[in-house]
C-alpha cells in the first residue's frame, strides 16, 4: 500500500486495442491516452464499447489485439491483480463492495498484500491515519449494506486510493448519486488529480460532468474512437454528433390536456421495506386519467417497494389501493378487470421468463382469457402464436422468430416485448419503472413516445425513474421519494431540476 | 442496439426456432445417459468385470422375456407416482425431495381407512381409501408448499424433515394405536379383505393396476402442464416468480396446489402398495421409492411423459440387481453406483443446453 | 468397575448430555463443512453421501493400517475428493448445485456400499477417548464425559473457523466470494477457485465426521451407519445462521435430542418412542418455521447461496 | 442326477454378525454338500422386490428350493408367489404355517431360541452385581418379547430380585440408536446387556465399552468383546439346512411345520466366556441339560405380567414348544418397559 498523496499519478495509454466477440467487433483499433494527472472523460452510446475498453485495460478481458502502456512502458496485465500492482484501479457502475462486510473489512481484503492473519487493532490504526489524510470520509465500522449510495461511492473511491491506485477508472460513478452527492465526490476526485496524485478515466453519459470536472474527453462510437479533445474545444452538439453519428433532436410530442378522473389512488399506505427495518409511508398518491406522474428519487429510497406494493408483491400494513374508484387487491381477476398494467424495471429479470418464447411472453397477460373476456382452462398455442406475430410486427420487436426464447433478445427488444404486452388492448393504468435504463437513444425515443401516446389516449401513467431527465421530459406532475416517503410534489413545468435534485438528496 | 437479426420471419427459421430446442431436449439427455453407461463400463473394467455381461444381464433380467417385463413393470407403479411428486413442484422451481413421507403416510391412511371400512360396500370403501390416502399426501406435501409460501421455509429441507417425521408417524401408528393384534411378528394394520385389494391388469403379465394408474397420472399431469392455462401459469411461475407476481398470477395458490397435487399422487403410490401388494400398512412401505422418484424426475427433466420410460428403465436396472449379484458376484450396491453415475452425468449435461452451435438456428442458416 | 449409582430420573439429562457429546460430533463436522461451503456461496446436499463414504473409507483404512488416526485421515482425504468433484462440476453454467448434491449423495452411498462390503465384518481399531469425568465418582457422569478427541477437535475447529471468518485473509476471502461474485472478481479473487476449495474442505470435514461414526460411535461399519446425519447437518447450518459457533451448539442440541428417546425409555416413559425419536426433525422444522420469513432472505445468509436467492 | 439349486434370500447384509449372518453360515454349510448349487441375494427388502427375487431365482437359475429368511417375506410375498410355482419348495424362517390357510409347497421352520436367551439369563444372573440387566430390542413383537422374558426368567432363576430394563429402538438395524440405547441401559446401572436386533455388533461393542457384560444373540459375537462375553444364543442353521437338503436330495419330504430347540440342534450356545464363574457354569450346564431333555417349561405359573395381569395361574405352564408362545404380547413381571 502506497500513499496516494505522495506518490504521483500514472499515465496510461491503450494502443491500437481491438476486441472481437465472435463475429462482432466490440473494440476496433482504439488508441487512447490518459495523461498523468488528467481527468479524462469517456463518452459513448450504449454498447459503444466503453466498458469493454476499460475491462481490457484492467485485465478482465484480454484484448484480441493491441497493447497497453503504463507510465510509457509496455505493461502486460493478465488480471486485476496485475493492474493493482501497477497502480491501476477501477470503480464499477454497480458497487463491488461486499455488502455483508464492514467498510474496514472491504478495504483490507481488497489489498493484494493483505496479511494472512489480520491484526484488526493495528489495521484500524493505520486506516484512521489514512483517512485523516483524505479529503473525504466514509464510515468504516458498519456493514456496507447499511450505507447510503453516496457513502458507498465514497468508500469505493477511498478503497482505490487506499490500495494505492494512481490511475482510476470510474464507470458511470454518478448514476446512483444525487446531483449534489455527485458534485461532492467528483470535486474531491478532481482535486486529487490536480495535486498530481491521480489520473482518472471516467465513463459517463452526462455532459454536465464532462464540462464541470474533466479536462479531456474522448468519444467511442461502435467500437471505434470517434474523437478526442480537450474539454471546451468541442460543443455538446458536436459531442452528440460524434456519439450517435447524426444530429438527433428529440421530437416535441403533442400533449392533450390531462383528465380529472382519478384512476390510481394510494391512500395512507405503509409497509415495511425490503430490510424489514424501516417503513414505506405514502400519504396520498393519485394519478389521473391522461396524466403521467413521475416518481423521482435516488434508487433505494423505496421506489422498488412502491412498485411491489402496487403489483401486490408486498402487502400493505395500513392503507388501501383504489383503481378507478374501486378498491384493488392485486389478484389476477381484479387486475384484469381494472386494466392496470405494470412494466417493472429490468424486464428480463422482473417481467419475463427468459427461456419461454417471445410469443409466450407476449401472452402472459391474456393466455387464460377467451376472446370475449371469460376465463379458459385450455391453453391455445395457435392463438398465442398469432397474437405474438401481430405484436412483434406492431411494436417492431427484432427477433428471429416468435418461437425464439425472449432471453436471447437485446435489452431494448425485451423492453419492447414487455411494453407490447402491457400496452396492447384497453389500458386504464400503467405503472412503469426505469423503462429506458441502459437503452440506446433510438430505443429510448421509441419507448418514450409510446408512453406519451398512451397518456394521450387517456391512460393514467405512473412513471418511476431514477433518471431525472426522463422524469422532467415525460411527466406532467412529479413527486420525489426520499427515505420511503414523498418528500416533494410539483407540476413539472413549475419546478427545476436543481429544486428536485435538492429534495432527492433529502434537502 | 446490437441486434443483428431481422424482423422478417423466414418460415424455415420459425420451424428451426421451434424444433431445435425440442431436438436438443431429447438428444442431450440421451447422450448423457449413454455417456453414463460408458463411464460405468469403465468402472466395471477397472474392477475386472465385463460390461458386456453386465448390460446383457440387465437386458435379460429386465427386458428380455415376459417374466423380466413383469419383474420390471411391477416395480414401476410407485416410481411413477413418486417422480410426479418431484416433477409437479419442479415446474414451479421447487425442489421437493420428501415424497417418501407422503408415500408412507398415504399407505398408512389407505390401510387404516380400509381396516375401518371392512364390511362396507367394497366400491365405497375403496374410493374412501383412495381419497383419504390422497388427502393425507396432499396435506403433507402441500404443507411443505404452505410453509414455503407463508413462512419462506426452504422446501427442500422442509420436505426432507417431513419425510423423517412421516416415517416416524407410520411406525408409531402401525405398531401402536392401529396395530392389528393378529399381526404377530410384523406389526401391521388389519389385513384388508380381498374385495379391497387391487388386482392385476389384464395385459398378460402380472402387473397390478397401479402401473396403469401411474401411466394415466403421468399423461394427465403432462396434459395439465402442457395444455392448460394452469400449466402455463405454473411455467411462468417456475421460470420467474417475480414476473408471475407482476402478472398477478396466484403464485401462492399455485405453489400450494402443485405441492399438494404432488403429495396426493405420491400418496397413491402408498395406496397401491397397501392395496395391491401388502394388504395392510406396515413398515415395508418404507422402501425408498420417494428417493428413486427424485432421480427419475430429474432424469426425465421433470417432464411427466418422459417419466414413464425413465421409470421403466430404472425399474429394469433394479430388476436386474439380483441376477447381477448372483451371476457376476457384484454387491447389490452396484445398481446404486450405476444410478449415481448416470445422475451425475445427466446433471452435468445441463450445462450443454444452448451451448452447442448445432442446436442454434443460426447454424443452419446458409 | 465401581458400582453404578442409582440416579433415576437424573439419568435423562445426564444421558442427553452424554448423548450430546457422543452423537453430536458427526453433526458438528458435517455442519462446519457445510457452513464453510455455504459461506462461499455454494450448497452441497451431497454431504450425506460423503459422510457415509468417509465412514467406510475411514473404517477400511483403519482396519488395514491398524491405526484409527490413519482412518480419519483417509476419510478426510476421500471426503475432499467428493468435495472437489462437487466444486468442480458446479462451476459450470446451468448445473444446479442442489440437484448435483442429491446425485452425489446417491453416488457416495453407492460407492460406500459397493466397496464397503468386505468391511462389515472385520473389527477396526477405535479412536481413543479422553475421560473428562475423573473428578466424579458416579460412573454415569464419568461415562457421559468420556469425550472423543474428534469432538474436541471439532469444538476447537468451530472456534477457529469463527476466528478465520473474522480475522484472516482466507476467511474474509470466502465471505467475499459467498456474498458477491462480482465483488470478488473485482478484487481479483477467483470465485470458482475459492468455492472449489471451500467445497473440498467441506467435503473433507464431512468425511472426518463419517470416520467418527465408524471408528468411534457407534464404532462399526455397516450400511445403516448413518441415519441421515449428513442431511440433518445441512438443515442445522441454516438455523445456526451460518455461524460456526452456533453450529457447535446446534450440533450439541441435536445430539441431545437424539438421546432423548432411549433415555426416556430407560426411566419408564416408553410409549410413543417413535415420536421421541423424531424429536430432532420436529425441532429443526419448528426452528426453521419460526426463524424464516417469506419477505426476506434469512439474516446472515450468504447472498450467493442458491437456496436463499 | 442334476444339481439341486437352492436359493437363499436375506433382508440385510449377510455378514452382519447377526440374523443374516446366521443364515448365511447355514447356506455356506449347504454349499459344502455335493450335488447342491447355492445362490444367494442380500439386502432384499420386504416389498415386491422379494417376490421378483424369488421368481428370478426360479426362472433364471432354476432354483427349486428357496429359503427366504426374513419374517416379513412370508405374508404376503411367499403366499403370493408359492401358489404359482407348485413344484418349487418355499421354506420360510419364522412363519406360522398352517395347513388350512397356506399352500402345501410352503413350509415354515423356527427354533426355540428363547431357551438360548433363558440360558443367557442364567449366565447374566450370576454376573450381575447391580441385579439389573438390560435388553436392547428392535420391536415389541412376539419373538422379541419371548426373548426378553426368557432372558429375565433365566436371570431370576439365579436371583428372583433381578430386573431387566428393555429399550426398543424401533428398527431392526439402526446403529446409532442401538448404541444410544445401550448407553442408556448402562447409565441406568444395567451391568449385563443382550439384545435382539438384526446385527448385534454395535450393542456388543458399546456395552463392553461401558464395562458391562454381554450375552450374544443370533451368532457368536465373542470376538467383539472376548473379556466381557458371557455366552450367546446362536442359531445353528448349518445343522438344520444340511439335514433339510439331505432329506430333499434323498427324495424325502420336509415337514411343512418344523420347530426345534437346543436338543434338536436348531440352536446352540456360544462357549462360556472367561468371566463366567464356576457356580455360574454349573447352574448353566445344569439348566442346559434340563432343556436338552425337551419340553422345558419356560413360563410356569403363577406368573404375572409387568402390568399385574395374570398370565399363567398356579399350575399352568407353557413349554418351549407351546405354540401360544409364538403370539406372546406381554412382558413378565420384573421387566421394566412396555409393549407399546
Ligand atoms: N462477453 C461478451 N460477449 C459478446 N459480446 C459482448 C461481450 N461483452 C460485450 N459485448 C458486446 O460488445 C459491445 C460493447 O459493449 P460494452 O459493454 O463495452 O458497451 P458500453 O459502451 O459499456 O455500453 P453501456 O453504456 O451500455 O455500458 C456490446 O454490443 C456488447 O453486447
Ligand atoms: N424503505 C426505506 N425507508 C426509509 N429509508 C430508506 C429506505 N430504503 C432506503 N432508505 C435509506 O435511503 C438511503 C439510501 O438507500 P440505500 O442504502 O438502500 O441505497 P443503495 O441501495 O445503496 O443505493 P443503490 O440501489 O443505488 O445502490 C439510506 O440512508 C437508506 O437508509
Ligand atoms: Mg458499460
Ligand atoms: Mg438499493
Amino acid at each position: 500500500m502506497s500513499d496516494a498523496r505522495t506518490a504521483s499519478a500514472v499515465e496510461v495509454e491503450a494502443v491500437a486495442m481491438s476486441m472481437q466477440f465472435g463475429d462482432f467487433k466490440a473494440l476496433d483499433n482504439v488508441t487512447l491516452r490518459v495523461k498523468a494527472g488528467s481527468f479524462h472523460a469517456l463518452l459513448g452510446e450504449n454498447g459503444a464499447g466503453k466498458s469493454t475498453l476499460v475491462k481490457c485495460i484492467m485485465g478482465f478481458q484480454a484484448p484480441t489485439q493491441g497493447g497497453l502502456l503504463v507510465g510509457r512502458r509496455e505493461a502486460r496485465i493478465k488480471d486485476p491483480v496485475d493492474a493493482q500492482k501497477l497502480g491501476l484501479g477501477m470503480v464499477y457502475q454497480h458497487f463491488t463492495l461486499v455488502p455483508s462486510l464492514t467498510g474496514k473489512e472491504n478495504l483490507v481484503i481488497a489489498r493484494a498484500d493483505a496479511p494472512h492473519v489480520i491484526d484488526w487493532r493495528a489495521e484500524t490504526a493505520r486506516l484512521e491515519e489514512f483517512l485523516a489524510r483524505m479529503p473525504f470520509q466514509a464510515p468504516l465500522d458498519r456493514p456496507v449494506t447499511d450505507l447510503s449510495a453516496g457513502e458507498k461511492q465514497r468508500l469505493e473511491i477511498l478503497k482505490q486510493l487506499y490500495l494505492g491506485s494512481r490511475f482510476l477508472i470510474l464507470d458511470e460513478p454518478t448514476s446512483v448519486l444525487t446531483p449534489n452527492e455527485a458534485d461532492e465526490v467528483l470535486t474531491h476526485v478532481r482535486a486529487l488529480c490536480q495535486e498530481g496524485g491521480l489520473s482518472v478515466l471516467m465513463i459517463t453519459h452526462k455532459f454536465r460532468e464532462v464540462d464541470q470536472f474533466a479536462d479531456h474527453v474522448s468519444v467511442l462510437r461502435r467500437g471505434k474512437l470517434a474523437g478526442s479533445a480537450r474539454v471546451g474545444e468541442l460543443s455538446n452538439a458536436e459531442l452528440t454528433r460524434m456519439m450517435i453519428g447524426e444530429e438527433f433532436t428529440p421530437q416535441e410530442t403533442q400533449r392533450t390536456k390531462t383528465g380529472t378522473h382519478v384512476m390510481l389512488n394510494l391512500r395512507a399506505a405503509s409497509a415495511p421495506d425490503q430490510s424489514g427495518l424501516k417503513t414505506i409511508k405514502i400519504e396520498d398518491l393519485k394519478v389521473h386519467a391522461g396524466e403521467i406522474l413521475g416518481i423521482a428519487g435516488v434508487s433505494g429510497n423505496g421506489q422498488k417497494d412502491l412498485m411491489e406494493i402496487l403489483t401486490g408483491q408486498k402487502k400493505l400494513s395500513t392503507g388501501a389501493i383504489e383503481v378507478d374508484g374501486k378498491p384493488y387487491c392485486a389478484n389476477r381477476e381484479e387486475s384484469q378487470a381494472a386494466q392496470i398494467r405494470f412494466v417493472p424495471e429490468e424486464p428480463l429479470q422482473n417481467a419475463c421468463a427468459a427461456r419461454m418464447s417471445v410469443a409466450e411472453n407476449l401472452g402472459f397477460r391474456n393466455f387464460d382469457r377467451t376472446r370475449n373476456g371469460g376465463w379458459k382452462l385450455l391453453a391455445n398455442k395457435a392463438d398465442l402464436q398469432a397474437q405474438g406475430m401481430r405484436l412483434i410486427e406492431e411494436f417492431n420487436i427484432k427477433t428471429t422468430s416468435a418461437h425464439s426464447p425472449v432471453g436471447v433478445l437485446s435489452g431494448g427488444n425485451v423492453q419492447r416485448t414487455v411494453l407490447a404486452r402491457e400496452l396492447s388492448g384497453d389500458v386504464k393504468v400503467l405503472v412503469v419503472a426505469n423503462p429506458c435504463f441502459g437503452l440506446d437513444v433510438a430505443s429510448v425515443t421509441a419507448i418514450r413516445s409510446r408512453l406519451i401516446a398512451a397518456r394521450n389516449r387517456g391512460v393514467a401513467v405512473l412513471l418511476i425513474s431514477e433518471d431525472l431527465d426522463e422524469i422532467l421530459e415525460l411527466s406532467d406532475r412529479l413527486m420525489v421519494m426520499y427515505e420511503g416517503k414523498v418528500a416533494f410534489e410539483a407540476q413539472t413545468r413549475q419546478t427545476t431540476s436543481s429544486e428536485v435534485g435538492t429534495y432527492m438528496a433529502g434537502g | 442496439m446490437t441486434d443483428t437479426t431481422t424482423a422478417s420471419f423466414a418460415p424455415r427459421h420459425a420451424y428451426l426456432a421451434l424444433w431445435l430446442p425440442r431436438i436438443e431436449a431429447v438428444v442431450i439427455p440421451l447422450a448423457a445417459l449413454i455417456s453414463g453407461l460408458l463411464v460405468f463400463s469403465l468402472f466395471l473394467l477397472a474392477l475386472g468385470k465385463s460390461p458386456v455381461e453386465f448390460y446383457s444381464l440387465i437386458y435379460k433380467a429386465g427386458f428380455s422375456s415376459g417374466f423380466s417385463w413383469k419383474n420390471t413393470l411391477s416395480r414401476v407403479a410407485p416410481l411413477l407416482f413418486a417422480a410426479l411428486c418431484v416433477a409437479l413442484p419442479a415446474r414451479l422451481g421447487l425442489v421437493v425431495i420428501g415424497g417418501e413421507g407422503a408415500i408412507v403416510l398415504g399407505g398408512l391412511a389407505a390401510g387404516i381407512t380400509g381396516a375401518m371400512l371392512i364390511g362396507a360396500p367394497a366400491g365405497i370403501a375403496m374410493l374412501m381409501m383412495v381419497l383419504m390416502s390422497a388427502l393425507v399426501g396432499a396435506l403433507w406435501i402441500g404443507g411443505v408448499g404452505w410453509m414455503r409460501v407463508k413462512r419462506g421455509v426452504n422446501e427442500t429441507i422442509a420436505s426432507l424433515l417431513m419425510a423423517y417425521i412421516g416415517i416416524a408417524l407410520l411406525n408409531h401408528f402401525v405398531e401402536g394405536p392401529f396395530r392389528d393384534p393378529a399381526s404377530l411378528n410384523k406389526p401391521s394394520t388389519a389385513q384388508l379383505p380381498d374385495a379391497l385389494r387391487v388386482g392385476d391388469m389384464p395385459i398378460g403379465i402380472e402387473v397390478h393396476w397401479g402401473f396403469g394408474a401411474g401411466v394415466v397420472a403421468c399423461i394427465l399431469c403432462w396434459f395439465i402442464l402442457d395444455k392448460t392455462t394452469i400449466g402455463f401459469a405454473a411455467r411462468i411461475t417456475g421460470q420467474n416468480i417475480r414476473a408471475a407476481q407482476v402478472q398477478a398470477l396466484p403464485v401462492g395458490r399455485l405453489i400450494i396446489g402443485f405441492t399438494a397435487a404432488g403429495g396426493a399422487l405420491a400418496a397413491l403410490a402408498g395406496f397401491f402398495e397397501v392395496s395391491a401388494i401388502h394388504g395392510a400398512a406396515n413398515g415395508s412401505l418404507i422402501a425408498g421409492y420417494g428417493y428413486t422418484g427424485i432421480l427419475i424426475s430429474f432424469l426425465a427433466r421433470h417432464n411427466p411423459l418422459a417419466i414413464i420410460p425413465v421409470a421403466i428403465l430404472l425399474a429394469g436396472f433394479e430388476a436386474s440387481s439380483g441376477l447381477i449379484q448372483r451371476r457376476m458376484d457384484l454387491p447389490d450396491a452396484t445398481i446404486l453406483v450405476l444410478q449415481g453415475i448416470v445422475f451425475v452425468i445427466l446433471l452435468l449435461s445441463e450445462t450443454l443446453y444452448g451451448r452447442l452451435a448445432i442446436f442454434r438456428p443460426s447454424y443452419w442458416r446458409v | 468397575m465401581s458400582d453404578p449409582a442409582d440416579i433415576g430420573l437424573w439419568g435423562v439429562p445426564l444421558a442427553m448430555l452424554g448423548g450430546a457429546i457422543r452423537v453430536s460430533t458427526p453433526f458438528l463436522f458435517v455442519s462446519l463443512g457445510e457452513c464453510l461451503t455455504e459461506r462461499s456461496g455454494r450448497m452441497n446436499l451431497g454431504l450425506e453421501g460423503t459422510l457415509i463414504f468417509g465412514a467406510m473409507a475411514g473404517y477400511a483404512a483403519a482396519y488395514h493400517s491398524g491405526s484409527a488416526w490413519f482412518g480419519v485421515l483417509a476419510a478426510g482425504f476421500a471426503g475432499m475428493w467428493f468435495g472437489l468433484f462437487h466444486g468442480w462440476v458446479c462451476r459450470f453454467k446451468g448445473v444446479n448445485d442442489i440437484a448435483m448434491g442429491i446425485a452425489l449423495m446417491l453416488l457416495g452411498m453407492g460407492l460406500a456400499f459397493f466397496f464397503g462390503k468386505p468391511y462389515i465384518q472385520p473389527v477396526a481399531p477405535d479412536l481413543p477417548a479422553i475421560s473428562l469425568g475423573w473428578w466424579s465418582d458416579i460412573p454415569q457422569v464419568e461415562a457421559a464425559l468420556r469425550v472423543n478427541v474428534l469432538f474436541i477437535i471439532g469444538a476447537v475447529l468451530a472456534l477457529a473457523m469463527a476466528w478465520m471468518f473474522r480475522a484472516t485473509r482466507i476467511g474474509l476471502k470466502v465471505r467475499v466470494v459467498g456474498d458477491s461474485t462480482a465483488a470478488a472478481r473485482a478484487i481479483g479473487f477467483n470465485p470458482d477457485l475459492v468455492r472449489l476449495w471451500s467445497t473440498a474442505a467441506g467435503g473433507a470435514l464431512a468425511g472426518v465426521g463419517g470416520a467418527y461414526l465408524s471408528l468411534y460411535y457407534p464404532g462399526s461399519w455397516n450400511e445403516g451407519i448413518s441415519s441421515g446425519q449428513g442431511l440433518m447437518a445441512i438443515a442445522l447450518v441454516i438455523f445456526a445462521r451460518w455461524n460456526p459457533i452456533n453450529c457447535f451448539w446446534a450440533a450439541l442440541l441435536f445430539g441431545g435430542a437424539g438421546a432423548l428417546g432411549p433415555a426416556l425409555q430407560s426411566v419408564g416413559v416408553s410409549s410413543g418412542y417413535y415420536l421421541f425419536f423424531a424429536a430432532p426433525y420436529i425441532l429443526t422444522l419448528i426452528l426453521l418455521i419460526a426463524t424464516s420469513s417469506p419477505d426476506r432472505a434469512l439474516k446472515g445468509a450468504p447472498s450467493e447461496l442458491s437456496i436463499t436467492k | 442326477m442334476s444339481d439341486l439349486t437352492v436359493g437363499f434370500i436375506y433382508v440385510g447384509a449377510k455378514d452382519d454378525f447377526g440374523y443374516n449372518q446366521a443364515h448365511a453360515e447355514g447356506a455356506a454349510a449347504v454349499k459344502a454338500l455335493s450335488g447342491v448349487k447355492v445362490i444367494e441375494e442380500e439386502n432384499v427388502p420386504e416389498t415386491v422386490d422379494v417376490q421378483n427375487t424369488m421368481e428370478s431365482m426360479i426362472n433364471f437359475d432354476g432354483a427349486t428350493l428357496l429359503f427366504p429368511t426374513s419374517f416379513g417375506y412370508f405374508n404376503p410375498h411367499i403366499l403370493e408367489i408359492a401358489p404359482k410355482h407348485e413344484d418349487i419348495r418355499f421354506q420360510h424362517c419364522g412363519g406360522l404355517w398352517s395347513a388350512d390357510q397356506h399352500p402345501g409347497n410352503v413350509g415354515s421352520y423356527f427354533g426355540y431360541i428363547g431357551m438360548g436367551q433363558y440360558l443367557n439369563g442364567v449366565a447374566a444372573g450370576h454376573a450381575s452385581k447391580s441385579k439389573k440387566i438390560g435388553f436392547v430390542a428392535a420391536k415389541p413383537i412376539p419373538q422379541v418379547l419371548l426373548n426378553i422374558n426368557a432372558f429375565l426368567l433365566g436371570a431370576r432363576s439365579v436371583d428372583p430380585t433381578i430386573t431387566c430394563q428393555v429399550i426398543f429402538t424401533g428398527e431392526w438395524s439402526l446403529a446409532v440408536k442401538e448404541a444410544e440405547a445401550t448407553n442408556a441401559l448402562a447409565d441406568q446401572g444395567c451391568d449385563v446387556i443382550t439384545c435382539h436386533v438384526d446385527g448385534p455388533k454395535v450393542v456388543m461393542e458399546t456395552a463392553a465399552g461401558r464395562d458391562a457384560f454381554v450375552c450374544g444373540y443370533h451368532a457368536n459375537q465373542s470376538p467383539l468383546a472376548p473379556e466381557k462375553y458371557l455366552t450367546g444364543a446362536e442359531w445353528n442353521w448349518a445343522e438344520v439346512y444340511t439335514s433339510m437338503i439331505k432329506t430333499v436330495q434323498s427324495g424325502g419330504a420336509v415337514d411343512n411345520f418344523v420347530r426345534g430347540g437346543l436338543q434338536d440342534g436348531f440352536i446352540k450356545m456360544s462357549p462360556l466366556g472367561p468371566a463366567v464363574s464356576d457356580t455360574a457354569r454349573n447352574q448353566f450346564e445344569a439348566t442346559k441339560a434340563e432343556i436338552m431333555k425337551g419340553g422345558f417349561k419356560v413360563i410356569s405359573g403363577p406368573m404375572k405380567d409387568n402390568k399385574g395381569n395374570m398370565i399363567a395361574s398356579a399350575g399352568e405352564s407353557f413349554a418351549e414348544d407351546d405354540i401360544a408362545l409364538e403370539s406372546m404380547d406381554y412382558l413378565v413381571e420384573g421387566v421394566l418397559g412396555s409393549t407399546s
